[in-house]
């Protein structure tokens, strides 16, 4: 098992045309992932790696009975994107694009709040569940081995870092989910804890956070309330500087609040071990798990 | 984009939103002149995209147009925070009864926008917030409805407000609402916003950043700003011309790394060991050949580079084109300190073997970069 | 029994300060409204026939408990209050209002249809039940008589006409709503005629239409399936020519749509008994029930 | 307040909503000149704020300058649907491949703006409906998500375009959407919306409605027309000015009444003994002595005006207030034909107390009343 998508998830690619679209629809097939369907306005009729594109999403859900969606669309167009594929009921919503104002982006969790859909990102990498050999995003496939450890985390590449870290110490995970590195992201950290909450074949969690915002510490006191399996944990940007933003919009320590020492603080003190370097993520869940 | 303070207020008074009289000033000369034109008592302040430059000494008062004139000097080619003063704000010296805050930004957590506003303005809302937490009011934004005018005059209320000053508070803060859905505002504040003796509220400052993403949108503001959104030294701008994030730091090591988290994180490592990162810069996701050169070669421009760490992480990249950057940056010569080199995923081996062809060395865990690369600099040094 | 407002309702009068305002809060209060509260931002503190001012709605309703707002404030800010009383649980919102621009007609009447809140009007005289003595609106009360008959109308002085010769004819009404003279009202005839089927003492129904809009020929096929007890129609402006305003913004003859000629036909349709001329409404009431 | 069409497209061009290109003249020679400017054949349309001006003459195509001057001299001074055509618009005459209906309007049923298009413009929409609903495709607008650039696009392919067609043209229902939502338009139609044999969809005619109730938000628009917001004769504008409801009709009764609906229903009550009215005027709520005798006033100045007929269900407005109107406007002189009053309800006594000590009759209920003036005028005739 696993969370938000699994083997019957049926995805749909929005702004496959385009060259990331196309690419990742590549990789995403060549993974396993099962797109029915594509949707570039104007340009029905094509074929993509063999998948039909439609004009809309409601043409391509209908057609081709999909679940969910991953968008690929250019940031100034991302947000109707998400629109569109919430008001068809895709769940969940895979908003891969970065650059999304911020405004947009505030509309799309809104509405996708109001009808009960997950929204995860925007500038994500996406999700993955290794053992239903579905990927709906742009990470490497190989550096995921299924098992039992729910993974999520506001950056992309430190994710696989860690995934490789895992899977060469032969541990598994259920599902990993990018959460997003802008401060404002649909699916929060939170969240992600309750819903592997549910999932009964998870059965410790990876919890990578980073400079900005306080989504870590929230995540830290839920975790210390209710939530009794192993949680191990990582913050970068321990050494990052007040004021400047880190890469990512949402990795910015603005005032007193987002420093890496409060989020480690906050893990330390809900019973989570946090890794100094991402290598030690593998070794704290070997020991407690 | 962080507007300056004179750009801020030309956006509030199309939304008629009260300003002091006054205008702006690059010279001691013409700020001479425009306290003339305000006739009054005036406030010169340096225009620099930094909060705290009262403290910095970057306010002054003047009563007559040459005392202006000599504030203006004095202020015109400060530093402040590490900014240099280019320009002054000439404002009439408001006669105050009291200085409140108004500000709104972006609830991280709701995901919403939250307009904030307290009766004791004058001091940054941080001190407020830790010293007087029970004088700032907060109130979230309904992303379908927008913030209303009851709620506004809510705000009004709660910050103590009675009779009239209800009506006008409230259409103040429902003015900067319409501000900041109009021009996709990340940050908004007025602080101070003055109540003056005579009964009228006026924004004596201004503080207005415009969400980068949204640009797209808003051309006309750039367009009748007549400059670049960005104040940026010459490495940065050509970072964000390459799309890079890109930061300067304290230390000494560039680390060149594939997405910001690792970077982070690799900058964290080099910490471990006992060094001190110099760059921080992110190449992004899929960097060719020519953009890990592009790296190498913005990096080695700041003078505090003493050792490079690149740390790759491949995924979308491919280790094979990060050797072939590397290798095409060194036959140019820009690699004009130690390099380290950690290079994993996608395509390692092959990448490895052209680096292993050129006698570069390299690392298989980011943890042996790290230490590696600080024992070099301490060896430079 | 009644719908809407009955014994137990507790009335914030918005916009209590101002002309209309404080004169129909007067009338009202000598009707035997329970009228608890008044609102005018930036006036608290004073009182109007012993009413006390709030600043906002919030207030009021917190220190006097109320249940249900009229609104006399002038047109460019009455959506806002509407807004205000709806944030407010306030239940049913009387916006006595006219000139209300229709985009913030439609954007109150979607709010509160999200909260589960019933509009009525704008641009009404209210609504007033007699048996418990309750008048929210601006309606004579002395010709409306308590009884069994309930009476819905989208024109003001028409309603007081019919309900003065229903009074004479010795029929009393139950609830009589006005449903407002606008094309966009929050309560629609279709939705009172819903209302008053759930009242146990409501006994037979008055419609009063008038020309514009298809809202008559809807609550007519309603009422042919659904309603079984007696009900009586009258539409004025039979002899209204098309492209014609015939003063109320929504009575308007456009295109095909709206003529009396059609709404009538509904109705007898629907085995409603029409009247010719308003006098006959209290005949044919008494002939049907 | 309805636009004409070169308003219309003055606000469509601010949206950068394509519109052929020409231009607006009041006189023949001016028509010439815009015709030299626009450079090739062009059509020749008057401007009155009434549809079916194609049918009724006021649309004619020239080929040159010289033709141009001559459709305007034909078209100016002409009257459709009783309105004066006092300007024609001038604009190049399209290579049409397909004529398309866009609009966008309120359904009073949803509550809600409601978008309608149609492959098969041209034609009236009404027309439409009853030949080929099927052609019609309709979505109606969240109100609280606004119209969605998806939704735009999912009208053109549900109207049965492909390819860019559908960003084409979806694109320009997103802008007609965002001039109704900026400007409280309760009502706009292009048709024919123009796709042309060369692929651009163009805006070939234009109505644009704005809210009356909502001008309170828009006099910078009113401004920059430089009108007044309604055409009206003299009486309709004084009616108006006054805050009354007021409509000239066929007949010759005037009906002088407070509230819309006992007004409607009084002019049916006539009808019902075989008058006409000439006129609807509601007094509105709580009118006094001053307010009805001006309504008796402006009744009189039509001169169709046979008898007049007041009725007045007295709730706020008071009885005696009305009599003493009446008995102002009767001392004055404007009371020329004969007059039946009907007045019951608030102060009943006292009004008919005064009617009565200055001999003037009454009556007790609306069909007496309506009985009465209808032979009352045909004693006159």
């Amino acid at each position: 098992m696993a969370i938000l998508v699994d083997k019957d998830t049926r995805i749909i690619v929005q702004g496959i045309t385009g060259g990331q679209g196309t690419f990742h629809s590549g990789a995403m097939l060549e993974y396993g992932t099962k797109i029915v369907a594509g949707v570039t306005p104007g340009k029905s009729g094509e074929q993509i790696h063999g998948i039909p594109v439609f004009d809309s999403v409601r043409e391509a859900k209908d057609a081709r009975d999909a679940t969910a969606s991953i968008i690929f669309v250019p940031a100034p167009f991302a947000g109707d994107a998400a629109l569109e594929a919430i008001a068809a009921d895709l769940n969940p919503v895979v908003l891969i694009t970065e650059h999304v104002p911020v405004k947009d982006e505030i509309r799309v969790i809104a509405e996708a709040k109001r009808k009960g859909i997950t929204i995860i990102g925007p500038n994500t990498p996406g999700i993955i569940t290794p053992g239903a050999k579905q990927k709906v995003g742009i990470m490497p496939g190989h550096v995921f081995s299924a098992g039992e450890v729910g993974l999520m985390s506001r950056s992309g590449t430190l994710t696989y870092e860690i995934a490789a870290g895992m899977t060469n110490a032969g541990i598994g995970i259920s599902t990993a989910i990018g959460l997003g590195g802008d401060p404002c992201v649909g699916l929060t950290t939170i969240e992600a804890v309750k819903l592997f909450e549910q999932d009964k074949d998870t059965k410790a969690l990876v919890l990578v956070g980073e400079i900005g915002g306080d989504a870590e510490e929230r995540a830290a006191a839920y975790v210390e309330k209710n939530y009794d399996l192993p949680v191990v944990g990582f913050i970068a940007g321990r050494t990052a500087p007040p004021g400047k933003r880190m890469g990512h919009a949402g990795a910015i320590i603005s005032g007193s609040t987002g420093t890496a020492a409060a989020k480690i603080k906050a893990m330390n003190d809900a019973g989570i071990a946090v890794a100094e370097k991402p290598s030690d993520v593998a070794r704290l869940l070997r020991e407690n798990m | 984009m962080k507007l300056f303070e004179h750009e801020a207020k030309d956006i509030f008074r199309i939304f008629k939103m009260p300003t002091p009289p006054g205008g702006f000033a690059k010279t001691p000369a013409e700020a001479k002149k425009r306290a003339e034109e305000v006739g009054k008592p005036v406030v010169v302040k340096a225009l620099v995209l930094s909060g705290k430059r009262g403290k910095a000494g970057g306010v002054k008062f003047a009563d007559t147009p040459k005392e202006a004139e000599k504030c203006a000097e004095e202020i015109l080619g400060m530093r402040i925070n590490d900014l240099p003063v280019e320009a002054v704000l000439i404002e009439e010296k408001l006669d105050i009864q009291q200085e409140i805050y108004a500000g709104i930004t972006i609830d991280r957590n709701e995901r919403k926008y939250i307009v904030i506003g307290s009766a004791a303005g004058g001091m940054s809302i941080e001190e407020l917030a830790e010293e007087s937490p029970e004088k700032i009011v907060k109130m979230h934004v309904d992303p379908s409805l927008g913030f209303q005018a009851y709620e506004a005059r809510e705000m009004a209320i709660s910050m103590g407000f009675r009779g009239k000053q209800i009506n006008q508070l409230g259409s103040f803060f429902l003015k900067l609402w319409n501000i900041v859905d109009a021009f996709d505002v990340e940050l908004t504040e007025i602080n101070p916003l003055i109540l003056t003796k005579d009964g009228r509220f006026l924004a004596a400052d201004a503080r207005l950043n415009i969400d980068d993403n949204s640009l797209f949108r808003h051309k006309d503001i750039i367009e009748k700003l007549k400059r670049e959104p960005i104040e940026q030294n010459e490495r940065e701008r050509l970072a964000t011309e390459n799309d890079m994030a890109y930061v300067e730091l304290d230390g000494d090591i560039a680390c060149i790394c594939n997405g910001a988290g690792l970077t982070m994180a690799t900058l964290d490592a080099v910490s471990v060991y006992g060094g001190k990162a110099s760059t921080f810069l992110d190449l992004g996701g899929g960097a060719d050949a020519e953009r890990v050169e592009r790296g190498i070669e913005i990096a080695m421009m700041y003078s505090n580079v003493k050792a490079i760490l690149v740390n790759i992480m491949g995924g979308i990249t491919r280790c094979d084109e990060v050797a072939k950057g590397i290798l095409s940056a060194r036959a140019d010569g820009d690699i004009k300190v130690p390099l380290v080199i950690r290079m994993v995923g996608t395509n390692e081996e092959e990448g490895q073997e052209l680096l292993n062809k050129a006698g570069i060395p390299f690392l298989k865990t980011m943890e042996d970069a790290a230490s590696k690369v600080v024992e070099l600099v301490k060896e430079v040094a």
